[in-house]
């Protein structure tokens, strides 16, 4: 990245529940010198299980990039709610695959009604956004999650593919690069049903802390217009694109790389603005209301804070 | 020249739910700079008596006096040689010796000082830095006497020290210990099994019965001191041997 | 103060060890419960009075209720059972092959030297690691948490037998060698008895050990137990659920261990300890 | 067999152990390397002709070609150093504060009973599950890795020092006792030297907890390390990488089973093995 | 009527790099049904010669025969007590005293049948289902000579099975041990520091000399059989007992 000795450096954290193809906009914000570029040194963790917010909520992380979900249901009982700042990944980005010799009639609610009834389905890890949509899907169409369908739930992501690999499940869900890996692999085809098809979906967003956006709100903005610079490359300029993840993901493969890319912009995966929605918003929180998870309702104008962006683009 | 008395000591344990007696009101003096020894049956109560008087243990009643101070239950007034050589096995066999001066606080290196020169006088010359393992028996109780003996208390109990030695170095030990017991005065205690090593020794030898322990008689030796070898082909000398002999069957037809 | 003791006694003092035995059990009895109630009482005073954050640390009794509700609304008395039950199954392979590992080590100082540090290579390669592997050696059903309980429990149960191989008199050997004895006769007469207590030991060990075997096999995938719910909890951000399990699992690990102390004073009935 | 190697002496056979002993350190360095030869060589040849899927098992020469990549283009060494300075930090740590703890046990009868149970129920429950709750207590940096791979050893040395403290030999104290000595001396002079191969024959275990401590720490949380590695490798379903990270732990885990090799001689010396 | 011949033994060690000699040149023979006692200073090598006739370690010259047949390195051919009491402390002492007969194959039940009479009548009744711990130093030991002659070999090896004895339990298993021996004809090799024992029991007394080991006389005791306690006081034995306190005291003077 480029260099600049010139504004006294601030060293954030951002910490991520997985490291993912899905975050390449911020990734590219780092590589790129866009944090750099604002006084910022941006340093990102993974911290699984939760304690990618819990590490927002304690003090060690600055932000998180995760669902507004996650966020929302972390702020019961808060007294320094965490609030979400710019989009960053806008469509739902999972799968649904079919082990091979089995294909659905269409992708009415009926006729995946009648499908996936009685199947076992290789989902990610329970409580994981995946293994929510799912749920929420089969309670869309009308069938019981828990009674109707079988669910695997394994915390690794490699478990989803060698559990249908291997003849023990019908079904799968996921996104990049497990439909890639399962394709090469003989364990299903292209995917029947893809969630991206729900439209504008708030899927990642990065967020921090209430209590930041009030005491420091210039950090806040600098890291809005890094993360709107980040999108614009990704979005605007495939290869260079492809150089950062490349670089970030140094041992995956180029083919498993290339799937994921042309996938994620044929699905219009990341936001182009920025810009976090009300509708956008409105569905993972529809997920998490109807699969029991968060029942309790929640405040737009509470859980997302679009000053930052909007200031960023009057510029 | 301490003087050390036992009044009316006994001690009880409960096995399975029963009080068993193991030591029965035992009444013994040791006048000051006295040899006595203690002979009898194995289980008698020997060690039991001993482990009362060193404090290590508490009579279930009668009292330990030391120069008339009621010492009862209370541990470092008396030098106490343990049956079992107890030699610690990850120290050298000269820093097993200097244990006691440890405690009390002398610095280690004038303890090994002090220490040196003994070991080297009574026959551990170039086993100093060996560690016990590598020791045999004898040398090991050796090595246990004479960390007793640096720990320098008026009173010494001796629980069979010389039982694990060979004839000559037993032999060699006995004059040894009554060469220390005349120069430095002490008061002793000396349990034995062995007839021989009980008369050569002592001024008076108690003979206890088999468990519980009590005691059966007490014997003036009254051989002329120093003693050497010769003694030990001497009439009293024998007609005492035939005597706890005699004694010594007695006790044992109810018991075989 | 001794001293004191003798004089006041009217009759002669009876030692009795195993009534003073009695008495120590039944004081640290009495100790551990006071213990108990004060954290449960300082935990619950302080996140009241919001020196703790109750946001992450709940409170004891939010813990009750919010387990109340698991309990009569959810699953956690099964979840409770699929745990415990991989745990034991697991422990009790993972001692016994473990030990009868160790004990082999006996046979053969080469075969020893060579193999342990296979197995301690093996042992430390974290488990949740190797997760898509796993699945496809051991599979998702209960099985597989037996198959991790048993793998955390059986290095270490192996390495205390060894220990207690290593440390045999070997002068018992020679005594039994020169009534005649073949070395399978030392072996199951001398070595395999005196490692007992190394290898009794381990048990302490080796029940928590299994215990997060079994939740690591449930986190690996899982319909079913503890460890599952944990995790899932977690994810949705449910601190208060987590400390459910939380709590559940250290009195299922309590209860446990009373069990392995159970198992050990029957395992080392007859051994006198040294007096 | 045992005749014959004395008829044929031409002069006197002299016994020495010491030598026998280099022999077999020889013999058993020359088999483990054989061993892994073969393991490397039947990997290898049963991924190749398919016996073994490569897509889960990978190959040992893919894997040291994934490898190679993630030393010149990732951060394995990094990472390495990394995990390899957060475990020995923690298992240094853990081991000298558990051994005090449990060493601490010989004071009291009643302290120690009480304590156990809480510790034991402490230490088995599972660090991964308390991911949140973790993150608040101890943070998302290189702290909270040593914190975790000392909590991972803590009890399993305080488990085996307090075993070696229960196994004093009491005559042993007695001797002490008639010497004059305190409580204190017979703590330091005899307690903690005969505990010794206790606590040592922990360390074997403890190592390979605190490198699981410390894997688990940074699945939890981290920038850096060899467990963030195959956390990361495991969701890109790079499972060569996988292996990579299973690989070069269980080499850490050999070298560092080793160091804790040469660590028991150094803290064995002077003593005497039976002989 | 079993006879055990050492031919020309030695036993080196190394220790730090240089060849250490432990046992030289020894040369003996124990005819059949014979008693023949070996006196010797500490560390002499007793123990060590008596590991190699058990063979449990391999002389490094040197042969052993039993009825002219080699059995050099090879054990189980003698009975043998070793110098340590070595009760298995988790067995109770019957099981300790047929570990012998199970090694052999008889039953459990059979054996405790033939073991229990002996314990009741050598002193330890009462004491069968107790375990090693609860008894005192000279129980244990008889019931690891019990153990011993339980295994019932021609040939037997002592390695001072008495030196823990009392004096009372001591001149009874004296006794005791030469019914036995006298009954069944055995060959007894024995170790012991008593002198007084040694003339007392043997036929044949080996005087060892001090490290390294090597026989330096050999001494026909030549009294009259059967012996008892007034054996003690007869001149013959008065006589041994002088000349072997001259052949020690003389050894004595070098290693002081
Ligand atoms: N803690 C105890 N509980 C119950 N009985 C005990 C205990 N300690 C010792 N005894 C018993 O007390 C008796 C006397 O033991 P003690 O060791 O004093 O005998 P001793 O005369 O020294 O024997 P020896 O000459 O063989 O050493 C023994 O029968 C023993 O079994
Ligand atoms: N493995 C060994 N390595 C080196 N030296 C040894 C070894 N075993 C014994 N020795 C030495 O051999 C010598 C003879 O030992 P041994 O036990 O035979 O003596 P002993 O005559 O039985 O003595 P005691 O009468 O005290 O039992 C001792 O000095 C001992 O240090
Ligand atoms: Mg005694
Ligand atoms: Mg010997």
């Amino acid at each position: 990245g480029s260099n600049s000795g010139k504004k006294p450096v601030k060293d954030i954290v951002i910490a991520e529940p997985v490291h993912l193809i899905a975050y390449l906009p911020l990734y590219v914000a780092i590589d790129k010198g866009y944090f750099k570029d604002e006084g910022l040194n941006v340093k990102v963790i993974t911290a699984t299980g939760g304690a990618h917010v819990t590490s927002v909520v304690s003090g060690d992380a600055w932000g998180v990039i995760g669902g507004p979900d996650s966020v929302q249901i972390a702020n019961k009982g808060s007294k320094d709610p965490i609030t979400s700042v710019v989009n960053v990944v806008n469509r739902a980005n999972v799968y649904l695959m079919a082990g091979k010799n089995l294909k659905p009639k269409g992708t009415s609610d009926q006729n995946l009604a009648a499908f996936l009834k009685g199947k076992s389905i290789a989902a990610g890890r329970y409580g994981g956004s995946p293994d929510l949509l799912t749920r929420w899907l089969l309670l869309k169409v009308g069938l019981n999650p828990n009674k109707d369908v079988k669910l695997d739930e394994p915390a690794d992501a490699t478990a989803v593919v060698s559990l249908v690999a291997q003849g023990k499940d019908d079904l799968a869900n996921g996104a990049e690069p497990q439909i890639n890996e399962g394709i090469k692999k003989g364990a299903w085809g292209e995917p029947f049903y893809g969630f991206p098809s729900l439209g504008d979906y708030a899927y990642s967003v990065i967020s921090t802390k209430e209590s930041t956006i009030k005491k420091d709100p210039e950090t806040v903005q600098k890291v809005v217009n890094a993360m709107l610079k980040g999108l614009k490359l990704v979005n605007e300029n495939k290869a260079e694109a492809y150089k950062v993840l490349k670089k970030e993901f140094p041992t995956a493969s180029d083919a498993s790389l290339k799937a994921s890319m042309n996938r994620a912009y044929k699905d219009q995966l990341w936001s182009k603005d920025g810009y976090i929605s009300p509708a956008a918003v409105a569905k993972p929180l529809d997920v998490v209301k109807k699969t029991g998870i968060y029942t309790q309702g929640y405040q737009y104008s509470k859980l997302v804070d679009m000053s930052f962006v909007k200031k960023a683009e009057k510029k | 020249m301490s003087e050390l008395s036992i009044e009316h000591c006994s001690k009880y344990y409960k096995k399975n739910g029963e009080p068993m007696c193991v030591l029965k009101e035992a009444d013994m003096v040791a006048r000051g700079g006295r040899f006595v020894s203690i002979i009898g049956p194995s289980g008698c109560g020997k060690s039991t008596l001993f482990n009362i008087i060193a404090g290590l243990s508490k009579p279930s009643e009668g009292r330990v006096r030391l120069d008339g101070r009621d010492i009862t239950g209370e541990s470092g007034h008396v030098g106490y040689m343990l049956q079992k050589d107890l030699l610690l096995p990850w120290r050298t066999i000269l820093d097993n010796v200097i244990i006691g001066l440890e405690i009390r606080g002398v610095p280690k290196k004038k303890a090994r000082e002090r220490a040196l020169p003994m070991l080297q006088k009574y026959g551990l010359k170039g086993f100093e830095q060996d560690h016990p393992d590598a020791l045999s028996g004898g040398m090991r109780q050796r090595a246990g006497l004479i960390r007793t003996l640096l720990d320098d208390k008026d009173v010494i109990l001796l629980d069979e020290p010389f039982g694990a030695l060979d004839a000559q170095t037993r032999l060699q030990m006995q004059n040894w210990l009554l060469q220390i017991w005349s120069d430095f005065q002490k008061t002793v205690l000396f349990v034995t099994h062995d007839i021989d090593e009980a008369i050569y020794l002592s001024d008076e030898i108690y003979v206890f019965t088999p468990r519980p322990g009590r005691i059966k008689a007490k014997i003036d030796v009254g051989l002329p001191r120093p003693r050497d070898e010769k003694t030990l082909m001497e009439d009293r000398f024998l007609h005492l041997k035939r005597e706890l002999l005699l004694m010594l069957r007695e006790e044992r037809e109810p018991s075989g | 103060m001794a001293e004191k003791s003798v004089r006041d006694a009217s009759g002669p003092v009876i030692e009795d060890r195993d009534r003073e035995q009695a008495k120590i059990r039944r004081r640290a009895f009495v100790g551990q419960m006071i213990v108990g109630l004060l954290i449960i009482f300082l935990w619950e005073f302080l996140t009241w009075i919001g020196w703790l954050d109750s946001y992450y640390w709940s409170s004891p009794s939010t813990i009750v209720r919010t387990g109340w509700v698991a309990i009569t609304e959810g699953t956690l008395l099964q979840d409770l059972a699929y745990t415990s039950g991989a745990t034991i199954s697991g422990f009790i392979l993972g001692t016994v092959v473990g030990s009868a590992l160790g004990l082999s080590f006996w046979w053969s100082d080469l075969y020893s030297r060579i193999t342990e540090p296979y197995l301690i290579a093996f042992n430390a390669v974290p488990k949740l690691a190797l997760a898509p592997v796993l699945v496809i050696m051991f599979g998702i059903g209960f099985d597989s948490k037996v198959i991790l309980a048993f793998l955390m429990t059986v290095i270490v149960a192996s390495i205390a037998a060894y220990s207690g191989v290593k440390n045999v008199d070997r002068d018992l050997e020679k005594m039994l060698l020169s009534l005649g004895a073949k070395r399978h006769h030392v072996f199951f007469k001398v070595v395999i008895p005196s490692s007992v207590p190394w290898m009794v030991s381990s048990l302490k060990i080796n029940i928590s050990l299994a215990l997060a075997g079994t939740i690591v096999g449930e986190f690996i995938s899982s319909r079913q137990g503890i460890g599952r719910m944990i995790l899932y909890a977690g994810q949705i951000l449910n601190i208060d659920l987590v400390w459910v399990g939380v709590v559940v699992l250290s009195a299922l690990s309590i209860v446990m261990y009373l069990g392995t102390v159970w198992l050990e004073r029957l395992l080392m009935r007859g051994r006198t300890p040294k007096s």
